[in-house]
């Protein structure tokens, strides 16, 4: 990657891109996990596991990653509060969507190496 | 810096284009629904990225909207009817059915 | 965008581009051609949500703001109303068309 | 129940934190400031109109500091924890559900623990009724019923509220 001639000074700049990096890196990851959750966990239920956890965590170590960019509290607050928000949201749907769905009667799969589907 | 950035914003479209198979697939609502969320959270990450990436940071308020909107979107899907309307149904109750109106 | 004038950088961004392009008109096609209307909403909002990913591409983050609030979010919630509507009237009715047709899930079963 | 002498503390502390909330989202000109005293005037009223009727909110700072490095923790073990039954090839599953009966009282310490579950690993809250909750597991586990306890715990340490022992399981 090609720094911008601005940046590339200093090694507390290489620093905290190289954190970047592992950071946004990780979170990548985890957002791959996630979808890959969604679309091979067998029924709602374990893929509302997936959705909820994995992305949310992925979207947190990518916005720690971009705070070590940002140049002033302001903006980093805002990341801290799209995070905080992002994971409000996360568990508000995912209770949602499950308690929706067992009340319409869609049962969860039970035990190991079942794959069917609901009820 | 900004190539890196964007190049994993790319990666997420890439990564809801794929969950959006979920969406086609199905098989229930629910699992529909579940692509408001994927695209949410996804979008948000997308967001604050281009943001660092670009330099616009106008575009982290776009990402709070992403935020909530999977939120807005779902309550609308569960409020009206769809769970009273399915209770209805002849279905048996998982949670220990007669738990009073 | 006001992207430092690298070769690399814009190089990734075309590609990003293409690929918010790609999506839109595939969501598109999807979105009109599928039979199942529950579907049809929930890749209305994606669909929403990625155009407006492409407003942000475009250099218009405030259009993109009023397209993920009101074309995805509020339009989305209308939409899913409407779908309720329409079911509820088709299961008093059975004349009408059920929407929820395809879609497997306990109204399937009476 | 906001009675007098609560009430004049009420107002300090949400109008620091809406002031806080603004700066975080409109930054730290003048005009910004013009436009946020009038709207953090608006949303102190709206909340002295909402939090009559609730219980008013204690929240200790130790009980805080305690949670947060500690929920941090487990949110990087759930999704840890579904990274890795989601990219193993026989995708290790053993999805169950479990009911657990909440000793927190009504409000905010209630619905964080419900909305904290879904970040924990290996469990989401799926519904609620009266004080108990249904809770899914992606997989069986012994220590689960004791992870949503020390949780349970935790919160309560937040709001200050004092659990009963948890009666041992059958």
């Amino acid at each position: 990657m090609t720094l911008p001639p601005d940046l590339a000074g200093g090694w507390l700049v290489s620093l905290l891109d190289l954190g970047t990096g592992i950071l946004v890196g990780v979170g990548a990851f985890f957002f791959l996990a996630g979808t890959v959750g969604l679309l091979r966990f067998p029924d709602l239920y374990c893929r509302l596991h997936a959705l909820t956890k994995a992305d949310t965590l992925g979207l947190g170590f990518i916005t720690a990653g971009l705070v070590l960019q940002l140049p002033g509290w302001n903006a980093g607050l805002q990341l801290l509060l799209i995070w905080v928000l992002a994971l409000s949201a996360a568990a508000t749907v995912c209770h949602l969507l499950a308690s929706a769905s067992l009340q319409a009667g869609i049962r969860p799969v039970e035990g190991a190496d079942e794959e069917g589907e609901g009820p | 810096m900004s190539a890196f950035l964007t190049g994993v914003a790319l990666f997420l479209v890439l990564n809801v284009a794929a969950g959006l198979l979920r969406v086609v697939r199905g098989p229930t609502q629910a699992d529909r629904m579940v692509a408001a969320q994927l695209f949410g959270t996804s979008g948000v990450a997308i967001l604050v990225l281009l943001a660092e990436a670009g330099g616009e940071a106008a575009l982290r308020d776009t990402a709070l909207v992403f935020a909530i909107l999977a939120v807005v979107v779902s309550v609308a899907f569960v409020k009206r009817g769809w769970v009273r309307k399915l209770q209805s149904a002849p279905v048996e109750d998982p949670a220990e059915g007669g738990e009073g109106p | 965008m006001t992207l430092p004038p690298d070769f690399a950088g814009g190089w990734m961004v075309s590609l990003l581009d293409l690929a918010v392009a790609v999506l839109l008109v595939a969501l598109a096609a999807r979105l009109l051609h599928t039979r199942n209307l529950f579907e049809a909403i929930v890749l209305f909002i994606a669909y929403g949500l990625t155009l407006s990913l492409a407003w942000v591409q475009v250099g218009a983050p405030n259009i993109a703001l009023a397209e993920a609030a009101l074309g995805a979010g509020v339009t989305g919630a209308l939409f899913l109303n409407t779908f309720q509507r329409l079911a509820e009237r088709s299961r008093e009715g059975s004349g009408m068309v059920d929407p929820e047709h395809g879609d497997r899930g306990p109204e399937a079963g009476p | 129940m906001a009675d007098a002498s609560s009430m004049h503390g009420s107002i300090l502390l949400p109008a620091l934190l809406l002031a806080l909330l603004w700066w975080t989202l409109a930054g730290a000109g003048v005009g910004d400031w013009v436009a946020g005293a009038i709207a953090i005037i608006a949303a102190l009223l709206v909340h002295r109109a909402l939090s009559s009727s609730a219980p008013s909110l204690r929240l200790h700072p130790l009980g805080a500091a305690a949670f947060i490095p500690w929920f941090l923790l487990r949110a990087f073990q759930g999704g840890l924890d579904v990274a890795i039954r989601a990219f193993s090839p026989g995708l290790p599953l053993a999805p169950a559900t479990l009911h657990y009966r909440i000793r927190l009282p009504e409000g905010g310490s209630r619905t964080l623990f419900v909305n904290t579950i879904s970040l924990l690993p290996g469990t989401f809250s799926a519904d609620l009724s009266g004080d108990r909750v249904t809770v899914h597991l992606l997989a069986r586990t012994e220590e689960a019923e004791s992870t949503l306890a020390e949780l349970e715990g935790k919160v309560g340490a937040i709001f200050g509220h004092e659990l009963e022992p948890k009666e041992a399981a059958p």
